[in-house]
């Protein structure tokens, strides 16, 4: 085992970011392969992870350092089922990233390769913090190399939609500090010490209202990254204006901070107001599904498509969440992942055609699959992945999503009815992929250009091989993951249900005991009946 | 008899009119002037105030510290004005507003 | 402890003053100018680290120094006094080494510039460790003069000449709103002590309309000099007019040290009186904070001008502090740590972005446009790269001093129970981050109008140093705040 | 409540059968090479590979047929589990306290019906994978399209034999999927292209309704593995005759009350998914578009095999529909609608594919009745026989196109018979069948599912058998109809055809014309299988296919018999629907037999909108473009214009930004950069501090405790307070330096609270509303 892997894991990144600064500009050949082997190091050390990871719940590798005493803050990180799998999707995507903006990104190279390898860093870092202090530096940190990569990088409105990306999340995650500062405050009130690390946190017990402002402070930061609707219209603008590679992190790493923190931070720490808001919340993904999809099908643009393709299956993850049920959960997480493949593959291949075409508008195609039949078929393979079809991944994740959305009478008081429409995006999705993929790859070669196009070349076959592979992987034999996912999100999800219960008519802050969660017996919620028809309740 | 709220109530007028002087007077050397005039105000407060508070002469002591500063002041003001005459050729602080908004 | 050895760091800076005047008066010789110019910045550079230095060696002497009986208690040497002095210290020194470059490259290289920035600085550290308020006030006059006569250091700049005139009229109405407040202190009290005073204020004296007064008009003159709305009309002329080095100076270290002095007259002659109640000068603290925050950071979005848009900025960041200023209010120490933590990174990060403002200047063709920094990322990344960080910082964005100085004000405002001036605080910062990013975008994602050429960078190790040292105090700062906040903690009176 | 742990759900490590995998996997395989390799590969070594797999498939499913029958009716089953491939933890299953898991295995199970369906599978497969080799003999991408073609048997094979819902589902979208490809196959043409995607969506939408079904009989029975939820179903059959929700609610003194059985629920979204797979009202619309694709295509999934899924699924699922008899009915009722329905459409198309496609989507209404009256075994009959004469109809079509140069208006051919004899002959054979001529395979299935339609327990379907009959009939009629006006205007009176097409008409090779001869022969057949109605005539031949099947799919279903007083009947049912699909065949031999007909065309004159409705096949796809697609148009429009565009980013992003900024732009307007502004501005502030300063503050905050209330003033300078409680204007304190006061109220209810403060300064009032609440005590 390596000592100090998760520390490594972040680190390596970074100095590999430092000393690019210090490499000469002359040797874009020596930049570039630099920071190849760097992303690549982080991915095999990432891989160390993996032993040892099953077995029990709770987070490993942790490594504690005290930081700032007086605030109790600590460089605390740790990772469980969760965050590694996210992690090692981070540590995958970015070489991939890399070795797709190979040739197209010629320009400011240096701080180009800078920028991702300390986004990677930071990404890496805002998986593993355990605590909130570290988390929301990491969580901020993310932001300028992104913003930078957008901006810098990007295409014709690249300044207007970096501008808007970086507003949009700093005004959502100014309020999270806020409500972060709030809660530390409440922890030193009630436990006589400060602490801003995650697993004292949790153990604070908050009245309901109390709950409820946080959650919606937190709740904002973090939907705005999912993006959740109405939040999202960044997003378009951000994913059409980005260079590929930063469209792919976006896609595959950056929105999952979103959910991620929902499920790590927000609704174990405000369980009650997770609980009240779980509609409201789950309403909004719903509608964010569905009108997600059904703008992402009237889409001129094939990146813009793409773009909202993720607001209505990030949509899918937030639902799981609401679901509160382990099922939701694992699905989700699942979906994360297997969202991260699928449409990070999806950014790619656009970048593909984008590079021999310099348009993205969908139009402009038509008929490609005679001309490049080996993109054809690997854009067939991703679109049938994002669509969920069984074999690939996203089916697992989107069923387990709608089961435990069906399944969640506690969270909802129509969760079927939420499951149905949520369902209505499954038919949408294939509607707007579909239409993409027929515009695009079928019908008659009618734009002259395109008959000269050439198929994919061995460079972008390697950074698109993996992703298609997971996809096989994530389909067809999903358990070590979903194991992984399991024995955490259910841990997770039980431990907010207790806490549900013990926080339900709590007047004062006050601290769970060591082992009251544990001992707070039977999971079932008495207070909302089930209806009939479900096992465990009604007649 | 006369009580310190007198001097207090002729201090305090004496101040407002220099306040006054200070924002409605357009020329700069009579805005340096309106300056003195509330300085004087203060001086005159604290010299009063000494007279009742007889067991020191911290009053008496502020105030010459003031006069000292008020000439240091106008010292360095009447540079600035000078300064600004040569480059202007005018008083006028109105005419001071290239930089705004 | 001999009073010499207790009041080094102040007579260390008198001291710097009087040796640059006297090696520009005496060593200067026609042929050399130049050379003795740079010596002159080294020397007040030096001294003022040095007296910097000095507060920080003091630092082991317990929290208040024991000073003899002669001094008669109108300075205090505590370690608010010496936490103040040693910021003040070294944003005086780094101006000092910006204007060693700075001077030079514009043609205003004159000998009496550099006595002055040390002479202000002592009049600043008197004014922290003043304990009487005549003290305090001489301490304040002592700053200002020397501060109108470097905002109109370039004589034959209209705009310089402008603010300088603008600033000084206006910083003398406001010392006599002050010294008029003081004054009617005095009729209460019976003296100028601050302790007498509050010892005062707390009986009868407390609840007469001549304290309220007195109370009134000693936040106009301080709210002056921290630039809070609505008395913040001065900042962006003056810091516009004034050469850039000067800005730097007045943006940090007038700044400091009129927020020691608020902090002092309100926090210990007004703390614990009727008027230091919610509704007496808290209200109006929250009040200058909440306008200071929301004009500033509004207007600075309009700003074309980088040093304007920094004076905006500078009224905002006036703002949060009045929040730390209001936690420290509430009783814990954390507030007051708080505000003082926050002028020391304030100190870095502005020092550093003007640092970076003047670096990107050549005579005749200074950069102070916003559009004059479009793709200077491209030809000169170092100090675009530092211009950034600066930028960030000043954004509240980690892993910078910004953003852990406001983490730590606003933490000890909510503990305070001011989650509202909190939330308004943090939704300025959004706001904020707009114009402050906005020069990121110039420098690293506009390319300059066609044929408009790219700034320069003057050639100047000092103020390369000085960026360098700034950049590496954000960062230290930000990523290792622990040793100064204990310090911050410490820094009582 | 018999819980789960008493019944065995997961025997121990069962006996794998192997076999299945290489069954299921040999596809597979081909499909890879061809796939990957294809475009590298010579087109005999891609046709070698691809009917290879299938053959080897269909010899081993032999084999496996085999051993299955040799085992005893008991144990027929034989299972290989591959591995876990997922699990689904749902939450507190059964009253249990802890969250349930359902681990769901990739596994295939070979039972009777399974088997029935392999064998037609890979048999019908194999001869049509055969049949491909003559028909895209000439085709550009060979590899691909047979690489298609081994998924899609490779997809229907996991449909088949997957032992669990999951994993059945993942066979029905991937012949979806394999559906889209081929349908599309030749995709440089918009409409094909177009065509394929139709398909896929609407089979979603089907799906949609089959995964909610997964969903509920996951909660209900907690188990989803075939086995295993029939064990429950039939240990516990409460867990699915509870009522899924109840809808009950009183309008203008009508009580109604909706409760539905789990099982009614879950059967209906099963259906809709079976509706969808197997082109049933409402969902039917794909099939006829899916004929772009090559006709072989139209053989194999959309005739013989794929199309068939839904019936399979509900012939699979029948402990779940016996168990909800308004289920059943749906089932029925829907497929007998469909049945009639789409025959009437097929009366007036011309293409020849066309008229194919429609009779398909008839035909398996016919199915779906005899599932839905509880008939399995007549139903999956149904499926075989329409399997062989279905299969053995498109390939003779295709084998009619190639030889009339992809030409497939029936208008433009005739005379066919003496130049494709082998073609004729084999298609008449099926055209026979489907007709229902007695004694062919078609008469066997299609009679018994009227008798069963009309004989199963009158107790639970009321008033329908009569109506299911009836319909089923006049679609016997129709049937019977337009397959012999389709058949005539092919083969009999004179050619249309231009000359060039005509001298260029001949034979196809025996590539195509071998499998021809296999289906027609078993179209005639493979009644003998089954042969009922011989048993009306008192024949007691033996009923091989019910001996099979009867005891997996309808033994242990006693709700659903044979009602004894309607044996009378069967005698005269053979006898009605043989005289009427002969005189139906008659009718059209009057009319068509010469060609195009005249009297046909009158008739259509006489009621052109009915013809012109008819012939644009009731318009079905047009009212759902002018509805869903359109309202889902705009909604996409208003999403991104209105609401993205419009609300989100102009008001509330751009909106909050502009405000921001036009704020800030009037307040940088008080910055006239004149000095006498900036003192101004100072000396107002300055007296605006004093005012607030000098105004005392009447802010106080209440705490209300039962009846008394607490009042705590704001501290200030030289504040002194008094107070007046009942806010009848007199003060009830004195001025005095004390903040607090408390005042015990005699009445609850609202009471306005009055105080007033004065400093040095001047002195002000406010006031404040105070609530009591009787009997109401803090903690």
């Amino acid at each position: 085992m390596i000592p100090h892997l998760l520390t490594a894991l972040i680190a390596v990144p970074a100095l590999g970011a430092i000393a690019i600064l210090f490499c000469p500009r002359q040797t874009p050949r020596f930049l570039r392969y630099f920071a190849m082997a760097v992303s690549l190091a982080t991915f095999g050390l990432s891989l160390y992870l993996l032993p040892g990871s099953l077995g029990r719940a709770g987070f490993r590798l942790e490594e504690t350092v005290s930081w700032i005493p007086s605030l109790g803050i600590r460089y605390h990180v740790g990772v469980d089922g969760i965050s590694m799998w996210l992690v090692l999707l981070t540590t995958l995507t970015t070489p991939i990233a890399l070795l797709a903006s190979w040739e197209s990104i010629q320009s400011r190279l240096k701080e180009y390769l800078f920028s991702f390898l300390l986004l990677e860093s930071a990404m890496i870092g805002t998986f593993l913090a355990l605590d909130l202090f570290l988390f929301y530096v990491f969580w901020e940190l993310m932001l300028i190399p992104m913003y930078l990569i957008i901006g810098v990088w990007g295409g014709g409105r690249r300044i207007y939609a970096a501008v808007k990306f970086f507003l949009y999340t700093m005004a959502g995650s100014l309020l999270m500090l806020a409500a972060i500062l709030y809660l530390t405050s409440q922890y030193d009130t009630v436990a006589g010490k400060a602490s801003f690390d995650y697993l004292d946190l949790t153990r604070l017990l908050l009245p309901p209202d109390t709950q409820l402002w946080l959650y919606l402070a937190f709740a904002l930061a973090f939907a705005i990254k999912v993006p959740m609707w109405p939040l999202h219209t960044w997003l378009p603008d951000a994913h059409v204006e980005a260079p590929t590679a930063g469209s792919v992190i976006l896609a595959a790493v950056l929105l999952k901070m979103g959910t991620y923190g929902f499920l790590r931070f927000a609704i174990p720490l405000f369980p009650n107001a997770a609980h009240t808001l779980g509609p409201t919340i789950g309403g909004l993904a719903i509608a964010g599904i569905i009108l997600g999809a059904l703008v992402a099908w009237r889409q001129p643009d094939a990146k813009k498509l793409v773009a909202y393709s993720s607001v209505s299956h990030m949509g899918f993850v937030m639902l799981g969440l609401m679901a509160m049920t382990t099922a939701g959960a694992v699905g989700a997480v699942l979906q994360m992942l297997n969202h991260g493949v699928a449409t990070g593959a999806l950014f790619l291949l656009v970048g593909v055609v984008y590079d021999r075409r310099h348009t993205r508008l969908i139009e402009e195609y038509g008929g490609i699959a005679k001309i490049m039949p080996a993109y054809a078929a690997v854009f067939a393979v991703i679109m049938l992945a994002s669509i969920g079809l069984p074999g690939t991944g996203g089916f697992v994740g989107e069923l387990m999503i709608l089961l435990g959305t069906f399944s969640a009478w506690r969270a909802f008081e129509m969760p079927r009815l939420f499951a149905l429409l949520a369902g209505t995006g499954v038919i949408l999705g294939a509607v707007y992929m579909l239409s993409l993929y027929r515009r695009m790859f079928f019908g008659p070669v009618r734009n002259e250009a395109n008959r000269t196009l050439g198929d994919l070349v061995g460079r972008e076959a390697i950074c698109l091989a993996p992703l298609v592979a997971l996809v096989f992987v994530m389909g067809l034999y999903p358990r070590p993951v979903i194991a992984r996912i399991e024995q955490d999100a259910r841990q997770t999800i039980e431990d907010v249900r207790a806490k549900q219960r013990l926080g339900r008519d709590l007047t004062e802050a006050r601290l769970l005991e060591p082992g009251e969660l544990s001992r707070t017996g039977e999971s079932i919620d008495l207070e909302v009946p089930a209806p009939p028809g479900v096992p465990g309740g009604g007649q | 008899m006369i009580t310190l709220g007198h001097y207090l109530v002729l201090s305090v007028a004496i101040f407002t009119v220099g306040t006054i002087g200070f924002v409605v007077r357009r020329n700069l050397l009579v805005v340096l002037m309106s300056i003195e005039l509330q300085l004087n105000a203060v001086n005159l407060a604290l010299v009063a105030a000494n007279r009742f508070h007889p067991a020191s002469h911290a009053g008496q002591v502020t105030a010459f510290f003031i006069i000292a500063i008020a000439a240091a002041e106008a010292a360095v003001g009447l540079a600035i004005v000078v300064s600004f005459f040569r480059l202007r050729h005018t008083v006028r602080t109105d005419e001071a507003d290239r930089m705004r908004h | 402890m001999s009073v010499w050895l207790a009041l080094s760091p102040l007579l260390a800076m008198v001291a710097t003053g009087l040796v640059a005047m006297l090696v520009d008066v005496l060593v200067r010789s026609p042929a050399s100018d130049a050379d003795t110019r740079g010596d002159l910045a080294i020397i007040t550079t030096v001294g003022l680290f040095a007296s910097a230095a000095l507060a920080l060696g003091l630092w082991g002497s317990g929290p208040s120094v024991a000073l003899p009986e002669s001094l008669g208690g109108v300075v205090a040497v505590d370690r608010f006094g010496l936490f103040f002095a040693a910021t003040i210290g070294l944003g005086g020194g780094l101006s000092a080494l910006i204007a060693g470059g700075y001077l030079a490259e514009h043609g205003i290289e004159r000998g009496e510039y550099y006595p002055l920035i040390a002479f202000s600085c002592a009049g600043a550290a008197l004014m922290a460790m003043a304990t009487d308020l005549l003290v305090l006030f001489v301490g304040l006059e002592t700053m200002s003069l020397a501060v109108y006569c470097l905002a109109g250091f370039r004589r034959g700049s209209r705009k310089s000449l402008e603010g300088a005139l603008k600033y000084f009229l206006l910083g003398s109405f406001a010392a006599a709103f002050l010294l008029f407040g003081i004054a009617l202190l005095y009729v209460l009290a019976a003296s100028t002590r601050i302790a007498e005073i509050s010892e005062a204020l707390r009986g009868a004296a407390g609840s007469s309309p001549i304290a309220v007064l007195a109370l009134v008009l000693l936040l106009t003159g301080l709210g002056f000099k921290i630039s809070a709305v609505p008395f913040h009309m001065w900042t962006p002329d003056a810091y516009e007019g004034a050469p850039t080095p000067v800005t730097a100076f007045m943006s940090v270290v007038v700044k400091a040290a009129a927020f020691a002095a608020l902090l002092r007259v309100l926090l210990v002659a007004f703390g614990g009186t009727a008027l230091g109640a919610s509704v007496g000068w808290p209200q109006i603290v929250a009040f200058f904070a909440v306008a200071s925050m929301s004009v500033g950071n509004l207007v600075a979005i309009w700003q074309k001008n980088v040093k304007r848009m920094l004076a905006y900025s500078s009224i905002a960041h006036a703002g949060y502090v009045l929040v730390g200023v209001l936690a420290a209010w509430k009783g814990a120490p954390e507030g007051r740590a708080g505000v003082l933590f926050y002028l020391l990174s304030y100190t870095v990060m502005n020092i550093g972005a003007f640092a970076c403002v003047a670096y990107f200047g050549r005579r005749d063709a200074e950069a102070v446009h916003t559009s004059d920094f479009a793709g200077v990322a491209r030809q000169h990344p170092a100090a675009a790269l530092a211009l950034a960080t600066f930028m960030v910082a000043l954004t509240g964005m980690p892993p910078t001093a910004g953003f852990f100085a406001k983490l730590y004000v606003f933490r000890s405002a909510i503990d305070a129970g001011l989650w509202p001036l909190v939330v308004v605080a943090v939704l300025n910062s959004a706001v904020s981050a707009y114009y402050y990013l906005n020069l990121v975008v110039t420098m690293y994602m506009r390319s300059p109008e066609p044929g408009a050429p790219v700034a320069q960078p003057m050639r100047s190790g000092a103020i390369a140093t000085a960026i360098v040292i700034c950049a590496l105090l954000v960062l230290h700062l930000g990523i290792w705040p622990s040793r100064l906040l204990s310090m911050a903690l410490e820094a009582g009176w | 409540m018999p819980g789960l742990n008493e019944i065995s759900l997961r025997p121990g490590a069962p006996d794998q059968y192997w076999l299945l995998l290489p069954i299921v996997l040999l596809p597979a395989l081909g499909a890879l090479v061809n796939g990957l390799f294809g475009s590298r590969l010579k087109r005999d070594t891609i046709h070698t590979l691809a009917c290879a797999m299938v053959f080897t498939s269909f010899a081993l499913s032999v084999v496996a047929f085999l051993q299955l029958a040799a085992l005893p009716h008991e144990a027929r089953h034989l299972t290989y589990r591959a591995y876990e491939w997922f699990t689904v933890t749902l939450p507190a299953a059964f009253g249990s306290a802890q969250d349930y898991r359902i681990p769901i295995d990739v596994a295939f199970r070979l039972d009777p019906l399974a088997a029935t369906m392999l064998l037609v599978v890979t048999g019908v497969g194999s001869l049509i994978h055969l049949y491909s080799t003559g028909y895209m003999a000439h085709d550009e991408s060979p590899g691909r399209f047979f690489s298609y073609m081994n998924l899609f048997t490779f997809a229907m094979l996991v449909l088949v034999l997957g032992e669990s819902l999951p994993v059945m589902f993942v066979g029905w979208e991937g012949v979806g999927l394999c559906s889209y490809l081929l349908i599309g196959f030749w995709f440089d043409k918009d409409e094909n292209a177009k065509a394929g995607m139709k398909a896929f969506i609407v089979n979603r939408i089907g799906d949609l309704g089959f995964l909610v079904g997964i969903f509920l009989l996951a909660l209900s029975l907690g188990v989803l593995s075939f086995p295993e939820m029939e064990q429950v179903a039939a240990h516990a059959p409460t867990q699915l005759t509870k009522p899924a929700f109840d809808l009950s609610f009183s309008l203008f003194g009508w009580d109604i009350a909706w409760r539905p059985a789990i099982a009614t629920i879950a059967a209906i979204c099963l259906f809709v998914g079976a509706a969808g797979k197997s082109a049933q009202l409402p969902l039917y619309v794909w099939l006829p578009d899916a004929m772009a694709g090559p006709t072989p295509v139209s053989a194999l999934i959309h005739a013989a095999t794929m199309v068939t899924a839904g019936v399979y699924m509900v012939a699979r699922m029948h402990f779940l529909f016996v168990l909800t008899a308004s289920g059943m009915a749906v089932v029925a009722v829907t497929g007998a609608l469909t049945a009639v329905f789409a025959a009437t459409i097929a009366l007036t198309q011309n293409d020849i594919k066309k008229v194919l496609a429609y009779s398909t989507v008839s035909q398996l209404g016919y199915m779906f009745v005899a599932v839905g009256v509880g008939a399995h075994v007549t139903g999956v009959f149904h499926v075989v026989t329409h399997a062989f004469f279905k299969a053995c109809l498109f390939l003779g079509a295709g084998s009619v196109i190639v030889a009339m140069h992809h030409r497939q208006d029936i208008r433009e051919m005739g005379g066919l018979k003496a130049l494709m004899p082998r073609t004729r002959w084999t298609f008449l054979a099926a055209t026979l069948a489907i007709a229902g001529f007695p004694f062919t395979s078609g008469f066997f299935s299609k009679d018994a599912i009227l008798w069963h339609a009309l004989a199963r327990d009158s107790g639970r379907y009321g008033i329908l058998p009569p109506i299911l009959l009836t319909l089923l009939l006049a679609g016997a009629a129709l049937t019977a109809f337009y397959m012999f006006r389709l058949y005539f205007l092919v083969f009999g009176g004179e050619s249309r055809a231009d000359e060039d097409t005509l001298a260029h008409i001949k034979e196809s090779p025996s590539s195509m014309t071998l499998p021809l001869v296999v289906l027609g022969a078993l179209s005639i057949a493979a009644g003998l299988l089954n042969p009922e109605a011989l048993h009306a005539l008192g024949l007691n031949v033996p009923l091989t296919f019910e001996g099979w099947l009867a005891p997996g799919i309808e033994e242990g279903v006693p709700a659903v018999g044979i009602a004894e007083m309607r044996k009378p009947f069967e005698l005269p049912l053979v006898g009605a629907s043989s005289v009427i699909a002969l005189a139906a065949m008659g009718f059209a031999w009057i009319w068509y037999r010469r060609g195009p007909s005249a009297e046909a065309e009158r008739l259509a004159a006489r009621v052109p909108g009915l013809y012109a409705l008819v012939l644009d096949k009731w318009r079905i796809d047009e009212l759902y473009e002018a509805t869903i697609v359109r309202s889902l148009r705009w909604l996409a429009r208003a999403g991104h214009e209105a609401i993205d565009k419009l609300l989100i980013d102009g008001i509330m992003v751009h909106g909050v930004a502009g405000a921001v900024n036009l704020t800030g732009r009037v307040v940088r307007l008080v910055q006239t950069g004149r000095v006498q502004v900036y003192a101004m501005a100072m000396a107002l502030g300055t007296l605006g501090i004093l005012y607030k300063l000098a105004v005392p503050s009447t802010d106080f905050e209440a705490r209300v405790d039962g009846r008394s209330v607490t009042v705590n003033a704001a501290e200030g300078a030289g504040y002194e307070y008094r107070w007046d409680f009942d806010g009848d204007g007199r003060w009830d304190t004195q001025f005095g330096a004390e903040r607090r006061a408390e005042h015990r109220y005699r009445k609850a209810g609202r009471h306005e609270v009055r105080l007033e403060v004065r400093n040095a300064f001047t002195r002000s009032v406010g006031e404040h509303e105070v609530v009591v609440r009787p009997g109401r005590r803090r903690r």
